[in-house]
């Protein structure tokens, strides 16, 4: 589903990924781990080209993100994306918020749109907030309606940075639990994370990166157990 | 209409159009706005009468006097009527028709005030109108550049800052000075006649290359004469009361 | 002093109409304002640099140079230009709009960039252009921020048209002058002018000041 | 468009005298207005009631009327009260003044209440009095975030004193209104006016927007 | 020194101190403890007031503060108080902050005043930040600068405002030494604290206070040893 290669990407001086390849398959649950700063979030903004690569190729579904003639709207549209900070539209209900990319995007109606993002938010548990705002649910929930908003794409990978991170530790669990299910229903799925639990039960692959490359990957149990790199385990010793 | 603003010629037969003209509306009795707003006086009664004659609809448009040549030649309007004087330098610009006031610059001073003649304001400030030939008679008197020249906007208001103190001396039409005298009598001012200055003849004006519109104005004119009107419109707003 | 509320009576009527054309004129400019500011701030913020280079000298040269020069250039020279006629009004309407538009742009500017980046980011990312994300996320966010800014911008713009009366448009400052030309009495003619236009900026300003309390309390939507 | 620079050059002296009386009139306007202003936001933070009413109506009022108003009011007005007549330079400066130092007093008022609340406890624990904590804590450390808006007033005031010319007062704007009046060419006398000030308002924004920078870095002194 | 009778405060509607009666020996060290929002801080402030009394008499040094005709600053000279957040001047130098009150207020000559506030910065511990700014010294400095250029008007009580929690923990040990100084050479203090340590160790007496009224008050033994009542017996159980 995602195929990367040699991604270079540098913000002026600073030289942030410094050649990174990495392949995703479908289906496959990949969770990303690493110190601050080594460019986790840069990797997963290029997957969605919200930031533009200084050099290298990403193809998402087949499609070479890196070539001039490619509509990106069309790749997003493909791609859903989670942030720390949730990004929700305050000035819109929590219906509001699911509907408007498949209708403005997608052309849906605005009836099967509704309908949609009922069906979306009962999945994540929160049917009986369609006319709430954002200002009026707790953190929790606000990640789980932008989880909604994601899926309401129907995107064919979903990626997803720290999504628990800004969170209070009581509502950690309600967004895990979403998560989980969404990996067991097969959506393929590229995970930042510091829950080290989630990448362990969940995870198909973890990847271990710093300064810019992917040091170590492997199998939970694999790095988990026994990394071999000597980066990885110093971080592993820390966060485990 | 609006611009290109001539009739054609010998073309009586046709509709009422409407020619816009304008003045500075603050140069009584020529021309200002009364307490309802309205734009009245001599020039006013007078073009309205040469819009009748001339079978057209006259519009007002207020506009500073020293914009108002400008307004003229950017087509603006179609004519200006506003006691503006005929001289060589703005026929270089604009035509004027035929003359229908004669009238004269004069001195206003404050009473008391030593100036006897026109060369006696030389080394006073002088307040004038700007673009009126007021200016021009002291920039040459003065030279162009002189700091004693102080210009505004309109001459009531050259008129109250000679009240005020600002200037000593105001060169300007007559008419309009003495109207102003004669509305503030408790403004302690007094009228200078120097018989040196030059007549000066009042003129409506089109753009160049208008004369067929030119030879209408001055055909209404010739009437308005003849038939008395400009007379009576005189005695209404200058000699009257 | 010897007031004469006599000559202020008399011109009741003039005051009056000056200050209602002032009104008029003033919500006009800034109505016209605010769209030219609309689309001056979105060159300024967009990724096109000739968009963003003429929209900055637009800004930068309006609100570097008095309205009073703007006035005049308006209504003296760009019929030059444009070869046409211009009324008083309409150059006093445009010379005011494409003013009060440099500042308006300021605020609107002002206001999408005070809407958190996220924003933008996260419609990006469920496949929004710019035009939609701009239009349906980052201005119905930015136009509640900026309504007290307008306000002021209104208010200022009250004061400002008194300019035009320097081309003779009947406004306020214009009915002022006009009594004082013709009975040149000072207290009589300037107080009520001054009265009615701090009646106006004070009876605006509580409504700006209203709003925001309005907005302070109640966020969403 | 047939442009005469020779009527530019021809009254060139007239365009930068113009220019430099403006900077002039400015600088002179913003000072004593800046000492007014000083004052006037120490009465509206004072605890003296009487006090503060005035210092409120004072910047009510002139920020709720035009400046254009202010002008003929001062230069026409003002005599009749103080039976003396004023020379235009006089009364421009003082309507320029009196009009800023509303402006410059709510520059101050916000710079002091900017400055933490515990400054001035700490300076009264320490015996000090109300003046003595004002004098040596909170007005320097007030006066350096004023700066900046300061240098923005001086250069919305650069463009304000062009109002000054209809009392004519020599300055820039009156410059562009002679060469106007005595040669009726509407580019040849406006162009350089507005150029001289564009000029003018960018350079002094350059040196606001340097010291902002240069305050951002170094904090303290 | 000081004597409290029948004071009561309101903010507006807000009846923040309700009656507090207290007393204060010379050389004698007061800590107040209590839960927040209990008028803690608005007693200590009332003291050298910096809030007017809504009712009730102060008297400190023999002079009534809420007579009419007192020279409050004359009376605060003699009160020195050091605040939670300390209020150092940013715009002058440390020495600069300690001379600035001696020369204007006690009028002395500028010589004397720096000779003063060198020996007291030798005292807490600082002699060589003499002429360094505010922001150039950590949170623990600054709180002895201010306890420096509170002692320069040689006041004889000292109040302190919990002066240690905005410190990090590190920094707490160096401002509770220079107290515990001043302490033993006999100043006057009364002391708004969460320190239960420097409390028992220096404390003479304990005033514990809750909405507004003084609940009991003891040695530090009798205090944390046993409670008599039950709000301070809850309040010691929390913190301790
Ligand atoms: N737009 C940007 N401009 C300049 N530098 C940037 C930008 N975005 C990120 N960086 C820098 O790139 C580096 C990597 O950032 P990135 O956010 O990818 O790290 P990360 O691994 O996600 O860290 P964290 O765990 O803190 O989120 C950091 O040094 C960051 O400061
Ligand atoms: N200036 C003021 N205006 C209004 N209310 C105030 C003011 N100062 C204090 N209060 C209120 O008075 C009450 C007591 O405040 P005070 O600061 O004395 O409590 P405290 O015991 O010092 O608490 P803390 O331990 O949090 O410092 C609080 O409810 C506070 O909000
Ligand atoms: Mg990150
Ligand atoms: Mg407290």
């Amino acid at each position: 589903m995602i195929e990367i290669k040699g991604l270079h990407k540098k913000f002026g001086s600073l030289h942030v990924l410094r050649g990174v390849d990495m392949e995703v398959q479908e289906r496959e649950v990949v969770c990303i781990i690493g110190p601050s700063g080594s460019g986790k979030s840069t990797l997963l903004r290029c997957i969605n080209h919200l930031e533009e690569p200084t050099d290298g190729h990403i193809t998402v579904d087949e499609i070479p993100l890196t070539h001039k003639e490619t509509d990106i709207n069309r790749v997003r549209a493909e791609v859903g994306m989670v942030f720390q900070r949730f990004n929700l539209f305050p000035h819109m209900t929590v219906l509001q918020n699911i509907t408007l990319a498949p209708v403005q995007v997608r052309k849906m109606d605005k009836e099967a749109a509704e309908r949609l993002a009922r069906e979306l938010l009962a999945k994540v548990g929160l049917s009986e907030k369609a006319q709430a705002y954002p200002e009026q649910l707790s953190g929790g929930q606000q990640q789980r309606v932008a989880i909604a908003r994601a899926l309401a794409m129907r995107p064919k990978i979903m990626l997803f940075d720290e999504p628990t991170s800004a969170l209070d530790p009581e509502m950690v669990g309600e967004v895990l639990n979403v998560m989980k299910d969404l990996a067991r229903e097969g959506m393929t799925m590229v995970v930042v994370t510091h829950e080290m639990g989630f990448a362990r039960e969940v995870g198909d692959r973890v990847i271990f990166m710093d300064e810019g490359v992917i040091v170590e990957e492997g199998t939970p149990d694999q790095l988990f157990g026994g990394a071999r790199n000597e980066r990885t385990r110093a971080f592993l010793s820390k966060v485990l | 209409t609006g611009c290109g603003g001539g009739a054609p010629a010998g073309d009586k037969a046709t509709a009422k159009k409407t020619i816009k003209v304008a003045t500075d509306a603050a140069y009584a009795p020529f021309e200002w706005k009364n307490e309802k707003g309205e734009i009245v006086g001599f020039d006013i009664d007078l073009i309205k009468a040469v819009g009748k004659e001339m079978n057209a609809e006259i519009e007002l448009v207020d506009t500073p006097f020293d914009g108002i040549i400008a307004a003229l030649t950017n087509k603006n309007v179609d004519m200006l009527i506003s006691a503006m004087t005929i001289t060589e330098k703005r026929k270089e610009s604009i035509d004027f028709s035929k003359p229908y006031f004669v009238a004269v610059q004069a001195i206003a001073v404050k009473e008391g005030s030593p100036v006897k003649k026109f060369e006696d304001i030389k080394d006073l400030k002088v307040g004038v109108q700007n673009s009126t030939t007021g200016q021009y008679v002291v920039e040459k008197l003065m030279g162009e550049k002189s700091p004693k020249i102080f210009r505004y906007d309109t001459t009531p208001l050259a008129m109250n800052m000679l009240n005020n103190g600002d200037v000593d001396v105001v060169v300007a039409d007559k008419p309009v000075v003495q109207h102003f005298l004669k509305n503030n009598p408790s403004a302690k001012m007094t009228l200078i006649d120097d018989t040196s200055f030059e007549k000066e003849d009042y003129g409506i004006a089109v753009r160049k290359g208008e004369g067929e519109l030119l030879k209408q104005v001055n055909d209404a004119l010739d009437k308005l004469e003849k038939n008395g009107t400009i007379k009576q419109i005189s005695e209404k707003y200058l000699t009257g009361k | 002093m010897d007031f004469k509320w006599k000559i202020v009576q008399d011109y009741a009527d003039l005051f009056l109409m000056g200050g209602w054309t002032t009104v008029k004129v003033t919500a006009i400019s800034v109505m016209i304002g605010t769209v030219i500011g609309l689309f001056v701030a979105l060159g300024r913020l967009s990724h096109l640099k000739p968009l963003r280079w003429l929209a900055t000298i637009y800004t930068d040269v309006i609100r570097g140079t008095p309205l009073l020069v703007q006035i005049f250039i308006v209504h003296l020279g760009a019929p030059k230009l444009i070869g046409q006629s211009l009324p008083a009004m309409t150059s006093g309407l445009i010379a005011l709009s494409v003013n009060s538009g440099a500042y308006v742009a300021e605020i609107f500017r002002a206001g999408i960039q005070s809407i958190d980046k996220g924003q933008m980011e996260a419609s990006r990312s469920l496949g929004m252009t710019y035009a939609q994300a701009m239009r349906h996320i980052i201005l119905p966010q930015a136009f509640r921020r900026v309504i007290p800014p307008l306000g002021n911008e209104f208010i200022a713009m009250l004061k400002d048209s008194s300019l035009v009366s320097v081309i003779s448009l009947p406004e306020l400052t214009m009915a002022g002058r006009t009594v004082l030309g013709s009975t040149a009495r000072v207290w009589e003619a300037w107080l009520p002018v001054a009265a009615i236009y701090l009646t106006l900026t004070l009876i605006f300003s509580r409504l700006v000041a209203w709003y925001e309390e309005k907005l302070s309390v109640k966020t969403h939507r």
